[in-house]
């Protein structure tokens, strides 16, 4: 089980360094996204560590997916009002406010 | 050296694939080719999912991400390429992030390889009655609660929307 | 060893069921085109072949032959993958489905959710091809497509939970082991709302604004030729097909059926409900884009929430 | 047996994908290739293309989308309870009722705002 | 169930969550105020429900939802910042043609939070975390007329989402290690898998306290955002999150450990950082964010002094800070309704203009400064004590020079308000700024709360227990 925690970690970097660098704002979606994914399949892999019949790791990825699910529809809602305002998804020139 | 079981190589295929596709997403100009990338990534940590005897949630997983929030993010596509398929560049400070998220990733890897976990169970026979009963018996907060998220993100994703173009 | 074994199986299968779609989709093409010119007081194919037998076949010739026409500023990966996207999915439900009693490719226990998700891959493989197609139709053929798809999915997979519930199990070949009553009497709501949305799904008249060809000429595929257009409708026929069969399990009691062994009943009812899915194409008009949304959400996703609690009801009556 | 379920699947897989792919492939030696620049444009009933397919569209599609997703998450959720129901008590129904009633209660309120009408 | 009297808060949260569909009708026509109070009266008999609960405790649904002291005293901080919103707009307000959705979303977010702080497993920690946060991100974009405000909302999203991630990873890997989902985790021996996940968990929550280095919503998400949702962030959501932080860090030793120095850093950071970048804003709100991001760092003294006193103490902390915080809002929302400018030197000569709304921010000021004998001392206080009783008591002593510092820039404040001459130009008029009852009887409630509370803090400690 410690590959799984290496193959997830190595996806963590990897969203993480999507969301911070990367400028349109689906891609970034994008990449929390995969972070997210990256905490499920840890769940998961868990969830047969430990007394597998109670299902906790499974429920808690379900309650994961749900919760993955209702970010991406809220943030791409918000990147909808965004680009209806600056008309354009680029993060780099949405910048109106300072600091 | 012994051969490697065949839930190993199907373990490291899907892994590989996972890490790549995520690496592709993350890393390419076009964001028709991240979508693409992100829905491999998507199946291949289904197939993670399945593997590891949670067939259920595998299967919420290619029916909520690639059946649900993909295609979200396809119609997202369309608005942000008016006229051609800019390529998105990666920011400036790019070299930093990287380091630092090569370093999180490193400590987390290091902290496992120290940590010894247990041993693999069998999984459990009848596991999908017992997803079901879990989630009606000890997690029914969770369950109900669920709904409660369900029903703000409708609210929440509305109100966002909502207002006229300038 | 048994691993190895399993892979060749599979493949094997994949390969069987991958040729038994195409005939499918041969058949009912021509199938559809009698049924059609029937209705529409015409006689259809009748000069290739002994009564037209062999139009398909030779359709099918032509496209294989035909240049593979892909427009100049196309994003070229998503125009490829587009039509693979939409009909591998559809081919890989199969797995699932018993294509008479006891014969099933795979009886995964999670069957029924596999069977609706699977096919919802289909659905990116449409926004792709219209998207990466640069072409106005296409474009707007790929987004209505998928907003009529998605629109449809919700009542279609709330309508077969009510099933779940009364069957009480996952797996589609216990599914029609436990159905003493078809569910199609128990729940009817529930049958009927599966059916319009297994329509809506697939694109297909009263239901086909994504490929209204006095509207947007042929919609999402309007730039495709050949034999990768030949995969769209590979994925709508054998998603027909796929449909009419799953609607037989779930809702017709499978191969249950006096007299007749039940590989027979199965087949019999599948087709019947084939048939009746031309039928409704051929007869009804296309609706309104605002009907067809308005259909969904506010007559579909409602009447799949009372078959639920009709669901319910049963539950507490068969205990 | 999960492992020999994902074998299965891989196998099937592969071969419904390698053999539509090895086709195209095949038949791309036989099949005239005769590109012309008038084949390349888009399709606009044989005018040249008026406007670029890459523009913002309809509101709607927006809405349906989001909702959609939100519902997707419901229906999903439910087959996880639905095959044990038969098994449990009342209790468990009611409770399944409860989930249905809190995310429909989100359905009238897309409703009630107009989400629902195709504008 | 037995003691189904312990949940009646929440599901007084949830019956008015599922009554404001049909009553946005009302709430949204000519009978608005009369349904306004309505809510407003549910939430008093939740208020009182808490207040009957003090010193009880129970669990539910195999150890899910657990109530106890903190739970109670977070429970009771959300309603009465809740209620003190809803009687701010009684009569009106921005945004009254949307006070069905406002007051929907604000309703979820505040029994998001009281499910956090009554989260008895990581599950529902995770999830109430969630209905905490998602609805806020429409409120933080709720002013269509602002551009700014949507940019400000998607910088809040990834930021945030990017924390929740960070925190479920951190939540995996404590389940993997542990083996059980309760609170507070049965630790054991430890391992470093573990720590890092623990590490993890805290950097998810520092970003929804915003804690200097996490805070970089904060600022923006408080200049544009309505003013009662910028009240309702610097407060609730961070209330609920002490209450479980809590809860998680009992199952740890205390005073020992790597997150030990990550708290003692994330203080003494959001502290300083926080106060000298107070001083260059001058803007108002963003004043206040940075302002409140060194008041972060306070209560965050407490939990990294890992002792009863110093939990009781950030707890403390954030109720004796929010009505400060809270009542600073309301006068900023007063003063935006007025048409009042944005910057600090436009309050100039506010004590001749409305004399008792500078009275009530002169009392607000006074007590986030945190001077004696006002509510804000005994959180500073307490929590200050907490650090001296671990040996920590150089961490006391920043803190209170940090105090003493925070005395320049509010002071400004005070000192526009009652040295500067008045700019000629519209602004607020009338003794209190505002004709609205509503909001006088809010800002008076929230006056006497921070008085009450200087004077008489035991109040609030027995509620903890």
């Amino acid at each position: 089980m410690t590959g799984v925690v290496f193959v997830t970690s190595l996806l963590l970097a990897l969203g993480a360094y999507g969301a911070l660098t990367r400028r349109n704002a689906v891609a970034v979606v994008i990449s929390l996204e995969i972070m997210m994914n990256a905490a499920n399949l840890n769940l998961v892999a868990f969830s047969r560590l430990h007394t597998p019949e109670l299902m906790t790791g499974q429920v808690f990825a379900l309650l994961a997916i749900a919760v993955g699910a209702c970010e991406a529809a809220v943030g791409l809602a918000l990147i909808l009002a965004v680009y209806r305002r600056y008309g354009t998804t680029d993060l780099d020139r949405i910048n109106l406010l300072r600091g | 050296m012994s051969i490697p079981a065949p839930a190993d190589i199907l373990f490291w295929f899907f892994a590989a694939a996972a890490v790549g596709g995520a690496a592709y997403a993350v890393t390419s100009a076009h964001l028709i080719r991240s979508i693409l990338a992100f829905g491999a990534f998507l199946t291949a940590v289904a197939g993670e999912y399945y593997l590891l005897a949670a067939e259920f949630v595998a299967l919420v997983q290619i029916f909520v991400y690639v059946g649900g929030v993909l295609v979200l993010m396809l119609f997202a596509l369309m608005l942000s390429t008016p006229g051609e398929s800019q390529p998105s560049s990666l920011g400036r400070w790019s070299p930093a992030v990287g380091v630092t998220a090569v370093g999180v990733g490193a400590a987390i890897m290091i902290a496992a390889w120290h940590t010894p976990l247990p041993v693999v169970k069998e999984p459990a026979a009848g596991r999908l009655d017992h997803l079901g009963q879990a989630l009606l018996g000890d997690h029914v907060v969770v369950f109900e609660l669920v709904g409660v998220l369900l029903f703000a993100a409708v609210v929440t994703a509305l109100v966002a929307v909502r207002g006229e173009r300038r | 060893m048994s691993a190895l074994f399993t892979f060749l199986w599979g493949f094997a299968m994949g390969v069987i069921l991958l040729s038994l779609v195409g005939g499918f989709t041969a058949g009912f093409i021509l199938v559809e085109r009698k049924v059609s010119a029937r209705m529409q007081m015409r006689i259809g194919p009748v000069h290739t072949g002994p009564h037209g037998l062999l139009q398909t076949v030779a359709d099918m010739i032509k496209l294989m032959m035909k240049e593979d026409v892909r427009p100049a500023r196309a994003d070229r990966v998503a125009f490829n993958l587009g039509p693979l996207l939409t009909a591998v999915p559809a081919v890989m439900s199969f797995v699932v489905l018993p294509l008479g009693a006891g014969v099933v490719a795979r009886d995964l226990n999670v069957g029924v959710l596999y069977f609706l998700a699977v096919p919802s891959i289909s659905v990116v493989g449409l926004v792709m091809a219209g998207w990466a197609s640069y072409d106005n139709y296409s474009f707007l053929g790929g987004l209505r497509a998928a907003a009529q798809f998605i629109s449809y999915e919700i009542p279609r997979t709330l309508s077969v939970v009510g099933v779940v519930v009364v069957a009480g199990t996952l797996s589609t070949v216990r599914i029609m082991e436990v159905q003493t009553i078809p569910y199609a009497v128990l729940l009817p709501v529930g049958f009927v709302v599966y059916l319009i949305t297994s329509v809506a799904e697939l694109n297909r008249g009263p239901f086909d604004i994504p490929e209204a060809e006095s509207e947007i000429v042929a919609g999402f595929h309007t730039e495709y030729s050949g034999l990768r257009w030949s995969l769209f409708f590979m994925a709508e026929y054998g998603g027909m097909f796929a449909a009419s069969a799953f609607a037989t399990v779930l809702f017709l009691g499978g191969g249950a059926g006096p007299l007749l062994p039940g590989f027979a009943w199965f087949w019999l009812k599948t087709l019947a409900l084939v048939f009746v899915l031309m039928w409704v194409r051929w007869t009804l008009p296309r609706f309104r884009a605002d009907q067809l949304m308005a259909l969904a959400w506010k007559g579909l996703l409602p009447a799949a929430l009372i078959n639920l609690g009709l669901a319910f009801v049963v539950l507490f009556l068969v205990r | 047996m999960v492992v020999g379920d994902v074998i299965f699947l891989l196998g099937f897989g592969m071969a419904v994908v390698i053999l539509p792919v090895a086709t195209l492939g095949v038949l791309g030696w036989f099949r005239p290739q005769l590109p012309e620049r008038v084949k390349g444009e888009g399709y606009e009933s044989g005018m040249p293309q008026a406007s670029i397919p890459r523009r913002p569209f309809h509101m709607a599609y927006y809405n349906f989308a989001l909702i959609f997703v939100v519902f997707d998450v419901e229906a999903v959720l439910l087959f996880a309870v639905a095959g044990v129901l038969r098994d449990l008590t009342l209790g468990a129904t009611v409770k399944t009722a409860v989930f249905v009633i809190l995310v429909g209660d989100g359905l009238l309120y897309a409703w009630r705002k107009g989400a629902l009408v195709w504008r | 169930m037995h003691g189904v009297e312990l949940l009646i808060p929440k599901l007084v949260l949830v019956a008015l969550v599922l009554a404001m569909l049909p009553a946005s009708f009302m709430l949204e026509g000519r009978r608005r105020r009369t349904a306004l109070a309505v809510v407003a009266l549910f939430l008093v008999a939740a208020l009182a429900a808490d207040i009957s609960l003090v010193g009880s405790s129970g669990r539910f649904w195999a150890d899910s939802i657990v109530v106890d002291g903190s739970t109670i005293f977070a429970d009771l901080v959300i309603l009465v910042l809740v209620l003190v919103l809803v009687v701010s707009r009684l009569d009106g307000g921005a945004h009254e043609k949307e006070e069905g959705d406002f007051l929907l979303l604000l309703l979820l977010s505040a029994l998001g939070a009281s499910v956090l702080a009554s989260a008895g497993n990581l599950l529902v920690l995770f999830l109430g975390l969630e209905i905490t946060i998602i609805p806020t991100y429409a409120l933080v974009a709720f002013r269509t007329e602002e551009d700014r405000s949507y940019e400000a909302g998607l910088k809040y999203f990834v930021l945030s989402v990017m924390a929740t991630a960070l925190l479920l990873y951190g939540l995996s890997l404590v389940y993997g290690t542990t083996g059980s989902v309760l609170l507070p985790p049965v630790v054991g021996e430890g391992s470093p898998l573990l720590y890092a996940g623990l590490v993890l968990v805290l950097v998810g929550f520092s970003f929804k306290l915003a804690v200097l280095p996490f805070h970089q919503w904060m600022p923006d998400v408080f200049e544009v955002s309505p003013p009662e949702v910028a009240s309702f962030l610097a407060v609730g959501p961070k209330v609920a999150a002490v209450a479980v932080l809590v809860r998680l860090l009992a199952g740890f030793p205390a005073g020992e450990g790597p997150w030990v120095p990550a708290l003692i850093f994330l203080a003494v950071a959001s502290m300083v950082g926080g106060n000298l970048m107070a001083f260059r804003q001058e803007n108002l709100r963003r004043m206040l964010a940075y302002s409140a991001v060194a008041h972060g760092g306070y209560a965050v003294i407490g939990l990294a002094a890992g002792n009863a006193a110093g939990s009781d103490g950030a707890l403390l902390y954030f109720a004796a800070y929010g009505v400060g915080a809270l009542g600073a809002f309301l006068v900023v929302a007063v003063l935006e309704r007025g048409g009042e400018g944005a910057l600090i030197q436009d309050m100039a000569g506010l004590a001749r203009r409305a004399p008792l709304l500078a009275g009530a921010m002169t009392v607000f000021l006074v007590s986030l400064i945190g001077i004696p004998l006002f509510s804000g001392f005994w959180g500073k206080l307490s929590v200050f004590w907490a650090a001296v009783q671990a040996d920590m008591a150089w961490l006391a002593v920043i803190g209170t020079l940090n105090s003493a510092a925070a005395l320049g820039y509010y002071g400004n404040v005070l000192r526009q308000m009652y040295m500067e001459e008045a700019v000629p130009g519209p602004g607020v008029t009338g003794k209190w700024g505002t004709r609205e009852n509503g909001m006088r009887m809010a800002l008076v409630v929230v006056v006497v709360m921070t008085m009450a509370v200087g004077l008489a803090p035991g109040l609030l400690l027995d509620i903890i227990g």
